[in-house]
């Protein structure tokens, strides 16, 4: 490295030492040799990266769970406008079977407004009229540990009130399971790619520090250091940068997590995607659960700089007799 | 203590540098190594210090078979054997103090222990005033001395020396020689690799083997 | 760098040289000494971020940009099924309106399947009855470069035909765009950060590279080399660097959304997203020019390379006198 | 050609190294330097060089006065110049050849123009069979002629040699002189840095100038 030898003032430069009383031994490897200013940017912009990326799988797992959970324990019955019947008595009678069966926690039915406002980003607001015949929904959870037999439901709905139908998601269910499994590999990829670069950039950071540093090695090797004191002397270095890296690059992460949360609370904002949030995702928000998956990253950084650096100074030194 | 046996050693392809060399050299004893530039005297110390296996015949050091030793090994033997190289190998970013206190350092010694031993050295070949100077600024001769007090502060049992006076005056030169001739009273194994003949001429009790064509000569 | 040396047998390994007549004169600079396969790893991942990033910008846009002229030239009508006029009546009402007015370029109601169709998302694929009255759109292209007053238009609706309303998407537009927008910054700043990640990288490998060859650089500098000329030897390997990594990191950029286009067009998949595709988005793929803006990341990694060495070797050069 | 007038220098807030240098060398002369180890004959010769700029004092080279240089202007006087490093400074991944060639190619020489001197050059120091060996194959002798011949390739104006045979034999120490002295008729100005009396010996007509706590003293 260049900055390498920074601290020895160049024979062109400076002269005069420090005296006796000011001085300790320096380490045995220059710190700035091995892992400089640049470095640790780079790997720090990785483990942000990294944060990111697992703050952002966690996010998604997160909805999908929501999706899931909520969908399988809930289904819908759909009272269509017809016939002769009002549909508020559609309605009750709808209901009154559903709190009959076993295996059914709740019955709600939408309100008329309700069932209007999910029109809105179709139509319009306030262009669904309240007089306007529109299917109503009644929202039934089921106790998931003892599920009714839906399709004996649906059939019995059917013939007692007219116009119901029941609609157990499925369909959308593994629509959207299917989509955020999608999305959840493309992160890990993702993640996955993050990792490797790390991992070439301490290759290459410590193939550079030992050319670097090479004398360094050749005369320890040479006045009788054992392979594990050289390589340790690499691999402390590392440690540090990793650990330092991966924290800085964790707060940025977590930093940019909050201020996500924050600004989909601020914003009285984007009507859509509130909306939606609400209807099927859930806070869009990461959970403190997901914050503390980022608190890998740094042991993993430093993990990975100290297996790689070790990796590498062996395999130098096995070069040697 | 060390014995050579038919000793062969060729760098790659290339050919034959050392062809046929055998000795023996008890311990406690102080030979003179000569000859032409680019004879192999150097090469022959590398064997010496266990850098580089022979070609072919037999080394043995210490008691031991060097065909037949692990790697694993080597770094206790070579704790017992001090170099000085022909091109110093001191660490730029140490001070002399650190890089002639390296040996003690990486064997676990701790500075309180060694700090006197050290300076005293540093003293006698002449860097007391430069005991924390960095060596990109030690004078060629200075950087020599360095590499000298590396060489000889753990006391080894064997001292090897390519041109150690090379790059200091002649007053300076004997003051060296007799620092080694010191240790080699006090028992260790000294081997000089030099071309300078009143270096040799100042010692004469000890015997000057001459390397040519790959073979050793015995000089006086 | 570690590899810097690997060409020459160590003092310890082997001997022998190439003979005259198979020799060539080497370059000053070695090439592994500067530019090493992990670093080539590592910028070729940049590159590659860098390529994806740029093409979900491109992708984004051409989104929003979809929206926004779709959306700003084209309102719609929403014929309310009310009264006692024919629902068929009032849509022959309003389009005889609105071919009449100036600026209009053409005025197309929706059949009746088309109207449930679009409801379909939102409560579930045939549960949609053809007699289930439902609100019927006209969508109305505008010349956009002679609006008609859309204000004017809305009032004659409202007053002539019974249940009619003009939407004019205004609403929708401007939340879209924002959404959007902050979509867009989101992709520039992680751009930007793939970018500093490059020029950290960059700057590393020169100082390494620098630290390397540092007796390369002090002797040239002492035999008379001018500091352009010096610089020139790390450039160069800089540059076929950035262009080899860059042309790497673009193809797998272009790979990866050639099969994310596939994929999407393959898929019968997610009807959700086909459904929301057709009605808002636009295709999901990556259009061309999206693939042309793409090509700029070769020449930019080479240029960052070129200048960051340049710029480090001639800072290092001029401590010396 | 060289003109220096109470030139002092010292290294950052260290002792001054040179306290007041004053000398004329002439275009076509041949001077020997010497002095005890550490008394600053390198720092003399990298004044010399340009490497150094004096504390205070005047320097003048080939007639510029080397305080109102601009740097820009500093890589074409180097080019006049030789010299051969106390430490040899070779680039380990050239060959010998390519180092020696190294000063003529900067230059923009072409290796069809100058191939023929280099190896010619070579065999006079007799480096005839490594001419395609790197640095790091060569023994101490071997890359010391290897910094003398790239030193002497480019016919320089001023030739400086610092310690050059430090780690050669006497025979070939006297051939190196040899070569130096041809030079030194062929116009090329020669300062030479050594501890080598025997060297400086051979060649009587030459001043020696000692240098000594930071003042030179004329010996003969
Ligand atoms: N860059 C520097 N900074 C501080 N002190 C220096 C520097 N370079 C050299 N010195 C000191 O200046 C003094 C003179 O050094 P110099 O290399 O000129 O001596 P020298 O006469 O060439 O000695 P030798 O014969 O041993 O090569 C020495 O004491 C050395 O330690
Ligand atoms: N690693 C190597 N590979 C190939 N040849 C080598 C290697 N090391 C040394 N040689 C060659 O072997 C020969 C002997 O080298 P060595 O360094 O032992 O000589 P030396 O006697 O020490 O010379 P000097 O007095 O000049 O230091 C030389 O010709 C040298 O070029
Ligand atoms: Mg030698
Ligand atoms: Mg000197």
């Amino acid at each position: 490295m260049a900055q390498n030898k920074d601290h020895i003032r160049g024979r062109n430069k400076t002269g005069g030492e420090k005296k006796p009383e000011q001085r300790k031994s320096a380490p045995i490897m220059p710190a700035s040799g091995v892992a400089g200013r640049p470095l640790l940017i780079a790997i720090t912009i990785m483990c942000y990266f990294a944060s990111v990326t697992i703050g952002s799988v966690a996010l998604i797992t997160n909805i999908v769970d929501n999706w899931t959970s909520q969908i399988s324990s809930q289904v819908t019955v759909q009272i269509k406008p017809v016939g002769t019947t009002s549909q508020a008595d559609q309605i009750t009678a709808a209901v009154t079977i559903l709190k009959a069966t076993k295996g059914i926690l709740s019955a709600l039915p939408q309100t008329a407004k309700e069932a209007s406002r999910m029109l809105e980003p179709w139509l319009g607001a306030g262009n669904v009229l309240e007089d306007l015949p529109i299917p109503r929904l009644i929202l039934v959870r089921i106790d998931q540990k003892d599920p009714p037999d839906l399709k004996a439901l649906a059939l019995k709905l059917r013939q007692q009130v007219q116009g119901a139908v029941l609609d157990d998601h499925s369909q959308w269910q593994s629509e959207l399971t299917r989509t955020a499994t999608a999305i959840r590999l493309a992160a890990m990829s993702i993640l996955v790619l993050v990792i490797l670069t790390t991992i070439s950039i301490v290759i290459f950071a410590t193939r550079a520090a030992m050319a670097g540093n090479r004398d360094i090695v050749e005369v320890l090797h040479m006045i009788g250091a054992r392979q594990g004191y050289i390589a340790r002397q690499f691999q402390i270095h590392f440690l540090f940068l990793g650990i330092k890296a991966g924290i800085i690059g964790v707060l940025l992460g977590a930093g940019t997590f909050l201020a996500f949360n924050f600004t989909l609370g601020a914003t009285s904002g984007s009507d859509i995607l509130n909306a939606a949030n609400n209807a099927f995702i859930g806070p869009l928000a990461l959970h403190p659960q997901g914050f503390a998956y980022l608190l890998a990253v740094p042991p993993v950084a430093a993990f990975i700089g100290v297996l790689t650096s070790r990796y590498s100074v062996l395999r130098f030194l096995s070069a040697m007799i | 203590m060390i014995h050579f046996e038919n000793v062969g050693l060729r760098y790659g392809v290339g050919p034959e540098i050392l062809k046929d060399i055998s000795f023996h050299i008890e311990a406690g004893s102080f030979h003179f190594l000569t000859g032409p530039s680019g004879t192999g005297k150097s090469t022959l110390l590398q064997l010496l210090f266990l850098a580089l296996r022979p070609t072919r015949g037999l080394i043995s050091m210490f008691g031991h078979d060097i065909a037949t030793l692990s790697g694993r090994r080597l770094p206790r033997l070579r704790r017992r054997i001090g170099v000085v190289f022909q091109e110093f190998r001191l660490l730029d970013h140490l001070t002399t103090f650190d890089n002639v206190a390296l040996p003690l350092r990486i064997q676990g010694g701790r500075e309180s222990e060694y700090r006197h031993d050290v300076e005293e050295l540093l003293n006698w070949v002449g860097l007391g005033e430069r005991v924390y100077a960095h060596p990109p600024l030690l004078s060629g001769g200075e950087k020599q001395r360095a590499a000298i007090a590396r060489a000889v502060i753990g006391q080894p049992d064997l001292l090897l020396a390519d041109e150690p006076t090379g790059n200091v005056d002649p007053q300076l030169a004997e003051r060296l020689l007799r620092l080694f001739i010191e240790l080699n009273r006090l028992g260790t194994t000294v081997v000089i690799a030099t071309h300078d003949h009143s270096l040799m001429a100042q010692f004469e009790d000890a015997p000057v083997w001459h390397l040519n064509n790959g073979y050793i000569e015995v000089l006086r």
